[in-house]
Formats: structure tokens, C-alpha cells, sequence
């Protein structure tokens, strides 16, 4: 049995593996298919100031190894989360991470200001990268400003551990995880959805209701890994890296890129096991290769 | 209620018609208890293009041989693929998923409305329907008459009513086309699962008669457990899951314009 | 029988099918396979001004539904396809462009300048957007001033159809659309490869030797049609749609999202008779569909 | 040569070792001629996780039986999935590709050596050399003797060696352990196929001993045809497809540090 701990700044996880933000519920979804305790954290739906109804529905559309979503952040809120969700979920011997969302920095940081004063809420991981909602969201991710306004901001008012998640979708990735760096977030969990674009040929209509949408799963494992990659050989906090994992030998990849713990996301869908089967996988790995422990792996691609 | 995730094995695979099969599987442990209208979530593997599972109604169960059972319409490649598959062949399923139908009591009539594919889950439902003393009329609604299948399983549960589209069979034209809506008041309760513009046809005439109606939504799913918030329909309380909240929902709680 | 005709800009192809570059050699490799006269058009390999190498091996990874090239351009140099290979490619009843990539603006200018002189070459594709090449290439894709002084150079010199091929790794591909467009573009085609990577998690190794590559194939889809659609509500310009078509269906996706015509790449190496199955497919559409001319496809979309 | 795309029936399939199987194809059109040393590109279908075509080298073919046969080793998804398929379905073949090796004439020697799966091509091979007149020997490495199969059949053209690396059989060792190394000069020329750390030790011994080498290069390939680009590997002429100035490769024409 290898050594499956890894640290995220201050913040000790049992075990890499975490579950994606918007693929996982509040995890008790899952509660009769896994032991929710195994996982190395549980990163909740994307959580805003306010409730949010979401998009209309389609929402949904299945994609070449892969899926397009447009759920657009449907949540009750952050004051709903902390009274009623918070409760029943904090028990849960798995870091529980919030991932919080906004559309003008306020509301970013009102809601973070909320969640530091949960006991059971180690860290959050502030979503600047959200493709299917109007206003804000993605729009924070893709610019470097923009990216500094909403982090600098947080980063004054939330104590805990803040991850912060990349979007894909820029030229240079490189760029917004230095202005994520330098105004003090302790790691970047990356990547979120690419934007895509399903249509359907004989109704000739797009399938979502939002035209575009978020496209995840295997299909964009390789520009994941690329920008793991990048982003590793460019910042020192680290990195969560996701996109497309659905097996123990995906989450190798991803630590060799330069990943210190991995999320899965849209593989939960297809198997809600997946979580558990791939730390399994991971720490038969780390033995058949007399590897002591995770941390190792880091970034240790031979290149 | 507790779901599974089991690999069930294929007993009995049956071809109905061009378009539609009927899957028949058992587990090797007992199986759970499953409500009429709920789902499951099985898994499609060796399809070259297919990446999710897909939701299919529980068609039936059978305690004694410990089998539950699928009927499929073949609309793509995933329900396509799955034709293929041979007794013997395992599948892997979650379920049982969703919220059933709300049953009604003695004595009492229930009309059950299924249009194409839609009859999958009234089976299952005229079965307990019939247990709990309810008088059952089914109506099946298809565009030919080829496609009428199973009639003689759902007569074991009562009347059957049949309309097709082109008049190959019963009552030419769509479902609410039959004369029973002209009489909807004898009903307690009305059912139906199929196209939604039929369902919502069938709504609207249920509201003018004041018969309370429940239909079985079939809304894209990526995750079937309400995980992923991708199936919602809007109802009197907002946007909620067809897969954890439905699929079957009464047609007072929908946003329907009816 | 459907009009298949199409125009970009003054040329005009019998069918809007062509082949995308380096991807159908220079179409004699298909010769045993299909008839290239049916073909509305073929684009040849990736060509510099100066013979190139191309990366070392290993050059493909394959990926989920997609695969990785790192080809990094290899061919022999403008003057050896005039010589050689033009003679033998003319005769072809297809439109024959040549795609050009360069490191400088002055080598994209020098390759234009010697293809306009040949008679059966009515249009070149600028490659400003091949993330294989160290130098240039994807540069000139991936910023607007980047993007125009490669274009206005080229456009000075060219006087036949210039195609400007756009890279997906940016931003907003609206901005450099908009770009080619004003610098007198007469189409743009969209997209390249998006940046990506493979891991072989057992040899601790980058699967190619340049450790990341131009990701193709059905995986990039929904992100092609998503920037297709961006695009075709932004110029005025037609646009040639690319990534990931495998069928008719997904070709008359391209269409209805914008496209004038579209390219086949990656689907020709599983299946090399796919463009004439893919213009047979097209055409049956229509005639299912009584639409008289594919040109009423374009941009169709309900929205 | 003009190249084919067929559907291919599958007429029979061996396994014979946890880690090898024969396919031996028939087409329903007389085959083209097919050199040894050339290969064909098969689809994939039904693999949840293979999108190319895959490689396989020209085993054998029967005119007689209109038939053509390849080795597979299992080493991954596409070659276990291929494992599964049944006598009677199709698989989608591009054949013949690129070129074959050059073949030496009458009463000539000619030492063939196959490292693992790297025996695949040689059969072929020994049957046309032995055509010509030439003498056979084959010398076949591997770990185990369990992985030693079809040994019958290459006895049929000439002598076969053995080496295993657990001495289970044979020479122990490596391929290059072999006595027949040490007089190499009796050979007009050495076939080789396999590992290429196997195929550079040979080579050097080859080149040593002044002796004509040929290697069969397995470079990763996308298409096999002379599109992509991605199968070069660095030749005193610069990068050159190994699918089509190949597989095959006069050891003198590739820039091995040897
Ligand atoms: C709760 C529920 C119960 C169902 N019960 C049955 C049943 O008993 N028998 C039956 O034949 N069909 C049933 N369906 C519909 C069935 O899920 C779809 O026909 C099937 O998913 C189509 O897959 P495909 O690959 O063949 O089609 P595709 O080629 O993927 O698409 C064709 C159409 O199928 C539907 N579909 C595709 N993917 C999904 C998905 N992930 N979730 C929902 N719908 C999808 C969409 O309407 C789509 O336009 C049910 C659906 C739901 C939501
Ligand atoms: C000209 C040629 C002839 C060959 N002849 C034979 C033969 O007769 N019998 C046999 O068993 N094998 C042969 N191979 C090797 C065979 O192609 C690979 O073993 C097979 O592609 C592996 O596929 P996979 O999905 O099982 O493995 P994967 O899981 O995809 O990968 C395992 C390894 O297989 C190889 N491989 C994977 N994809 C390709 C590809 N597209 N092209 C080349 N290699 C690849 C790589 O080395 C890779 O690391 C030949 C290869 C070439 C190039
Ligand atoms: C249905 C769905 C909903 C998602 N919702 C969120 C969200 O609320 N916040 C967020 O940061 N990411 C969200 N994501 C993105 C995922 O967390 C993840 O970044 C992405 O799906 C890539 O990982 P994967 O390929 O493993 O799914 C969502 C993804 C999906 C598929
Ligand atoms: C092996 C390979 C080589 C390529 N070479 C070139 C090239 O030389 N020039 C270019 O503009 N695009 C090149 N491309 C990109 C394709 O033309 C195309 O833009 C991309 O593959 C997306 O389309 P597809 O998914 O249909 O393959 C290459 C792609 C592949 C797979
Ligand atoms: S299908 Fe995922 S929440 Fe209903
Ligand atoms: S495999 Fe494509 S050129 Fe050789």
C-alpha cells in the first residue's frame, strides 16, 4: 500500500482523488454506490450569492467521447447550501470543497466571505470559467484582469485554502495561472469545459437550449494534459488536474504531467464506482512500480 | 429507495417487430423492489459511438424467475446497438431510478395512455393497478398497425383500445381521437407516457374533465441519479429532475401550457 | 439530384466536399480508393518554401475518438511541388489548393507569389494556425496583429482565392476571422487542431517526440461547429468548415452552423472512400429534404 | 500495386496462446498478389476505446483457399478486441501496403529471425525464398517457451532455432546469444522482425560480419498509406514513410547508430 497523500498548500488530502464540481451533486447522490469516505475530496455543484434556475431545458447533448452541458449553475444558493446541505454532508470523512461561482465579483466574494465561516469547509474553488451562464463566469477566466479582479478579491476576504478553476478556453492558459499565482491562490484545479456546439441535422436545431455548451469528458483529455503541462512548467502552487479522466491509468497521466491530485468528472455518470476504482488503480500502480509514494509522480514525466 | 448497480445477465431477448425488442434480465441476487414507472440506467458498451448509458422505463418484473424486463424502440445507435446483444451477455444497470406512478385504489378506473414506445412502463403499471382492485383500460396509440405489439399481455390487465394513425386498426387518428375521451369523467385517474405533444393533448383534455393525470417524461439524461441537473423540467417549483423528482409527474406540478 | 454547387468567393466548386491538408497527401494516395474527379476539391499537404524535415518520430498518439499529429509539416519545398508533384496533380477535374505555412512573413510571401503563377491552382490555404512548428505558424494564428501582417503580405502578392485557415487555441477566433476578412481574405476555413497531449503511463514518457500535438477527429467536433457558428455570425466572408467529420450528418451540421463547404482530414484514414460517401450522403439529404441547392443549407439553423 | 479495400470474412480463427491468435480472412473476389513483408490496415469495430486502423503484417495467404491469414499478439485494446470477433463477420481490410522484402535467388542461404510477434511476416517470407530455392533457417526468440508457437509450420520451409530468454527452450537468451551468430558469413542476407532494440543488436552483427540485412520496422501509424506523414523513420534519404518505402528496410538505408 502506497503512500496516497498529497498536499494542496495547507490543506492534507487522504488521497488525490476528488470528484468534479457539477458531476458529483453533494456527493450523496452517490451514497449507495461508493463509501463517500474514501474519496480524497468532494467538490460540490457550483454554488452562487443567489438561487439560480439554471438554463432551459435541453441541457444536454452526447458528443464523440464526450458530452455538452449547459446547466448554467442551477443552484439554491449559498445561504440554502449552508443551511441545509452543509449539514448533512459535513460529516463526511472527505475534504468537502465548494465551488463558487458569480457574476460580478461581489457576488463572488460574499459568497466566500459565507463559506469561511464553515468549520468542515477547507477550501473552495472559485469557478471563473463557467461557459454556459450570460453574464460573467467564463468571462473572468479568459482575460488576465479579468481573472485578477475576481481572485484578488476573494483572496482578501477568504482565509481558507482557494483553489482556483482554469478555463481552457484562452490562448494562453500559462497566463491566467501566474495572475491566479501571484494574487495568492493556493493551487489551480484545471481544466473546465471547452465551449462547444451540438446541432441536430434533422430538426436543424441546435440540441441545447444555449446553442453552445461545455464539452467534457475523454474527448478533451489531450488538451487537459497539454495545459496540466503548461501550467506546471510555469507556476510552483499546485495543480487538480481534470478533463476526460475515466480510469486509473488517465489519473497517472495527469500526475505525470505535472497534476498533485486529479478530479473526475463526467466518468461518474457512466460509472458512479469510478472514484473508488481508480484510487485502487492508482495505488496498484504506485507498487507494481515500487513507488512510495503519490507525490512522486508530479510532474515526473521523462521528457 | 436504495439503487444497485448490477451486471445482469441476458435470459431472453425478443424480437417484437422491425422496430422494437424486448431485453429480458436476470441478477444473480434477488432483485430490490421496483415501483411501476420507474428506470434504469444501463450501460452501452462495444458501440463504437455511443458514450453514455441510456434511461430505459422497467417494462415488467418478474419476482418468481427474478428477471426484470426491457422493451426498446429502435431511434438510434445506442438502442440499435443493443439489439445485437446475445442471451447470455451481461449488462450493466443501475436502477431501480426515479419516482413510480402514484397508484389509485379499489375499485376505482384507471385509463392508461401509451403512444409508441410509451407503453414500456404501463405494463408493469396495469399489473399493479389490477392487484390493487382498479379497473384498467389501456390505449394504445400507433401510426400503423405493425406496430401494435404485446396486446395480449396488456389485455391480462383489462380492456385494451387501440387507435392508429392511418386506420389500419381501432380508431383512425391519434389517441385522445378515441370516443372513450368523450366519456374521460368515468376515470379516477388517467396515466400515459409517450410523445410529449401527445401527452400534452391528453393533459389538456384530462384538466377540461377535471380527471387527475399523471405522465412519464423522457427527458435527456446524462447521469440518471440527479447528479448532473442536466434533465429538468419546469414545474410549480422551478426546474427539478426528471430523473430523481419524475420521471412521472402529475400534470398539476408542470409548467405545461395546457 | 441536388445542386451541390458552391462559391467561394469567385471560385466555384462542383460539390462542397474537399479534403482537408495533410491529411490526403496529394490526393494519389487516394487514387485506388476513389474516383478525385468527384472531389469539389483537394487540399494539398502543408508547403514551405523550403524543404522541411518535419519532427522526429514518434509523430501520432491516438486518443479518444481523436488522435494527436505532430507531423511539424514535412514536405519538400514550393519549388519541388511545382516541379514535380503540380504535373502530376493538374489534371484532376477538382479544385487543387495548396496550403502554405512559413516561419516569416517573408517565406509565406515568396510561396504565394511562385503558386500564383500556376494555372490549375486557383486558391491557396494559409496555414497561419499548425501548432507543430516551433517558429511562426500557430504564432501568426493565435493574435490579430499576428494574423494581419501574414495576410495583408500575402494578399499583396496573391491574386487567386485566398483561404486563411484559423487556429482554434485562441481566445476569440471572431477576432482573427474578423481580421482575415478586413486583410481581404476571401474565405476563412476552421479549425486546425486544438493543442493537446498524450502520457504513456507506463514508460513515464510523452507519447510524441514534440510532447504535445494538433488534436483531430470526431473529439474536436462540437468545439469546430461551436467556432464554425461564432464565426459565420461575426464575416461575411464563406466559410469551410473542419473537425472531426465522419458522415454526411455531421457534414450538414457544418452547413447549418455556417459552413459554405467543409473539409474532411482525420476520416480519411479510417475510411478512405468517406469523401464520396460523404457527398453522396449530402445529396440524398437534400433530396430527402427537397431542399433544391446545399448553398440553402448554409447557416440554416433554427435558432 | 494497386491496393484494395474489402470486407473480409472471417473463415476460421486460431487461438493459439494466451497471447496469440490467427485470423485467416477469405474475400469473396479473387485476392491480388500479395509479396511477403507487405500489410494490411484492419478496422477496428465495436471497440469502445480504438478510433484508427490497426497494422498487421501479411501472415500467409492461400490462393487455393482465396484465403489470407495474420498473427496478432495481444497487446492491447484493439488486438484483444480483435481476439473476440467470430468466424462469419467481416472486418473492413486495406491491402496489400507498402513494400515487401527483397528476395535472394537460388541456392543462396537466408537466416530469417523473429523476435515475439515479429515471426509474423516470415512465414510468408520462408514460403517464397523456398520457392526460389533458397535455404531457410528461422531463428525465433522469446521470453518462455510457452510463447513458441506454429513451429510446425516454419519447419516446413527450412530449419528452425530457438532462444529463450529462461533457457526453457533452446539457446538461452537473447536472439543474438545464438551460435549461429558466430558464422554468420554463411548467409546471403538476414530477414529480421521484431523489438527493434532486437532488430539494431542484429544489425550490428549483421553489418559486422558484412552480411545483407533487411528489418521489418511496426512504426505507429495513422493511415498506412503515404497520407499522414506519421510513420517516418530517418533514412540516409531523410524522414520516409514506413508504410510505403517500408516496412521493410535495407539496414544500410536507415540511420541507426549501429
Ligand atoms: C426515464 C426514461 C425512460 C425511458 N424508457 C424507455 C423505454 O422503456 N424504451 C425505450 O425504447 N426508450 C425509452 N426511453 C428513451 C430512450 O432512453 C432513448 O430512446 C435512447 O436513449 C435512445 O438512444 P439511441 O442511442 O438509440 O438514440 P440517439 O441516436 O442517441 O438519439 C435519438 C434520440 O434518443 C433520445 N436520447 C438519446 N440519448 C438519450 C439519453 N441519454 N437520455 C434520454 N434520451 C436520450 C433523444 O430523444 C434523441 O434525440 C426512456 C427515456 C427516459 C428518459
Ligand atoms: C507494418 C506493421 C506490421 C505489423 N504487423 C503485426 C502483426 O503481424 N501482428 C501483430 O500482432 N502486430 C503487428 N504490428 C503491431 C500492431 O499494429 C500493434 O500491436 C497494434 O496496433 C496494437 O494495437 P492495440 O490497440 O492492441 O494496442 P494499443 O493499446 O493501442 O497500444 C499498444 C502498442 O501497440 C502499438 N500500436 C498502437 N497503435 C498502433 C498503430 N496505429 N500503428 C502501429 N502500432 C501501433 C504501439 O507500439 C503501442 O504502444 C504491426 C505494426 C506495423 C506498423
Ligand atoms: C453536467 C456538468 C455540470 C458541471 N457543472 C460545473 C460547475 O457547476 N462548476 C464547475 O466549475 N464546473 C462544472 N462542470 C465542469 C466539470 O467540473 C469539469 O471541469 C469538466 O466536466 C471536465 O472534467 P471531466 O471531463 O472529467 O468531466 C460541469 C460539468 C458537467 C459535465
Ligand atoms: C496528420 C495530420 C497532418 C496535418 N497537416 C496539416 C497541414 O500540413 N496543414 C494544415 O493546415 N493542417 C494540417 N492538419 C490539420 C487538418 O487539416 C485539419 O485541420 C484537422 O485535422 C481537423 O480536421 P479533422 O478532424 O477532419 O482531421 C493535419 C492534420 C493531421 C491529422
Ligand atoms: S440525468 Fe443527471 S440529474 Fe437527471
Ligand atoms: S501511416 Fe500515414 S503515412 Fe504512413
Amino acid at each position: 500500500m502506497a503512500d496516497l497523500k498529497v498536499n494542496i498548500g495547507r490543506l492534507e488530502l487522504k488521497n488525490p482523488v476528488l470528484t468534479a464540481s457539477g458531476t458529483f451533486g453533494y456527493g450523496e447522490e452517490f451514497a449507495d454506490f461508493i463509501d463517500l469516505n474514501r474519496l480524497g475530496g468532494i467538490i460540490v455543484k457550483g454554488t452562487t450569492l443567489h438561487h439560480r434556475e439554471g438554463n432551459a431545458y435541453p441541457r444536454m447533448a452526447e458528443t464523440p467521447s464526450g458530452m455538452l452541458n449547459a446547466v448554467g449553475l442551477q443552484n439554491k444558493g449559498v445561504d440554502y447550501f449552508i443551511e441545509h446541505i452543509y449539514p448533512r454532508i459535513k460529516h463526511y470523512d472527505s475534504a468537502i470543497i465548494v465551488n463558487v461561482s458569480g457574476s460580478i465579483v461581489e457576488d463572488y466574494v460574499a459568497t466566500a466571505e459565507k463559506l469561511a465561516s464553515l468549520d468542515k469547509i477547507p477550501a473552495i474553488e472559485l469557478n471563473i470559467s463557467c461557459p454556459n451562464v450570460k453574464e460573467g463566469g467564463m468571462a473572468f477566466g479568459t482575460s488576465c484582469p479579468g481573472a485578477k479582479s475576481v481572485i484578488s478579491a476573494v483572496r482578501k476576504v477568504y482565509p481558507g485554502s482557494l483553489m482556483v478553476k482554469l478555463s481552457p478556453n484562452v490562448t494562453n492558459i500559462v497566463d491566467i495561472a501566474k495572475v491566479a499565482e501571484d494574487e495568492g491562490a493556493d493551487s489551480v484545479s484545471l481544466i473546465n469545459t471547452l465551449l462547444g456546439m451540438a446541432v441536430n441535422a434533422e430538426t436543424r436545431r441546435p440540441v441545447l437550449s444555449t446553442i453552445t455548451g461545455g464539452l467534457s469528458g475523454p474527448a478533451i483529455k489531450p488538451v487537459a494534459l497539454r495545459m496540466v503541462w503548461q501550467v506546471y512548467n510555469a507556476v510552483k502552487i499546485p495543480i487538480i488536474g481534470l478533463g476526460g479522466i475515466m480510469n486509473a491509468t488517465d489519473a497517472i497521466e495527469f500526475f505525470l504531467a505535472g497534476a498533485t491530485a486529479i478530479q473526475i468528472g463526467t466518468a461518474n455518470f457512466i460509472d458512479p464506482q469510478v472514484t473508488i476504482k481508480v484510487i485502487d488503480g492508482v495505488n496498484e500502480y504506485l507498487d507494481r512500480h515500487n513507488i512510495k509514494s503519490v507525490k512522486e509522480l508530479t510532474g515526473s514525466l521523462i521528457v | 429507495m436504495k439503487k444497485y448497480i448490477q451486471d445482469l445477465q441476458v435470459v431472453n431477448k425478443m424480437i417484437l417487430s422491425k422496430e422494437y425488442y424486448l431485453l429480458e434480465l436476470s441478477s444473480n441476487q434477488p432483485l430490490p423492489e421496483v415501483l411501476p414507472g420507474q428506470f434504469a440506467e444501463v450501460e452501452i458498451t462495444g458501440s463504437d459511438t455511443t458514450f453514455l448509458r441510456r434511461p430505459l422505463s422497467v417494462h415488467d418484473v418478474d419476482y418468481d424467475k427474478n428477471t426484470i424486463s426491457f422493451l426498446v424502440q429502435i431511434v438510434g445507435k445506442a438502442t440499435k446497438h443493443l439489439a445485437n446483444i446475445e442471451v447470455g451477455k451481461t449488462l450493466n444497470v443501475i436502477f431501480p431510478l426515479g419516482k413510480g406512478f402514484e397508484l389509485i385504489n379499489n375499485s376505482e378506473n384507471a385509463l392508461l395512455i401509451g403512444g409508441g414506445c410509451g407503453i414500456a412502463p404501463l405494463l408493469y403499471l396495469a399489473r399493479h393497478l389490477k392487484k390493487q382492485g382498479v379497473k384498467v383500460s389501456t390505449l394504445i396509440g400507433v401510426r400503423r398497425s405493425s406496430q401494435l405489439i404485446e396486446l395480449d399481455n396488456y389485455k391480462k390487465y383489462g380492456e385494451v383500445l387501440i387507435t392508429t394513425e392511418d386506420g389500419s386498426e381501432g380508431t383512425k387518428g391519434y389517441v385522445v381521437n378515441h370516443p372513450v375521451f368523450e366519456n374521460l369523467k368515468q376515470f379516477k385517474k388517467i396515466y400515459t407516457c409517450g410523445p410529449e405533444v401527445m401527452m400534452k393533448a391528453i393533459a389538456k383534455r384530462a384538466n377540461e374533465a377535471g380527471v387527475d393525470c399523471e405522465v412519464s417524461l423522457e427527458n435527456m439524461m446524462a447521469c440518471g441519479i440527479g447528479a448532473c441537473l442536466c434533465c429538468v423540467t419546469e414545474t410549480t417549483e422551478g426546474n427539478k429532475c426528471v430523473c430523481t423528482e419524475g420521471p412521472v409527474f402529475n400534470i398539476h406540478n408542470l409548467k405545461w401550457q395546457i
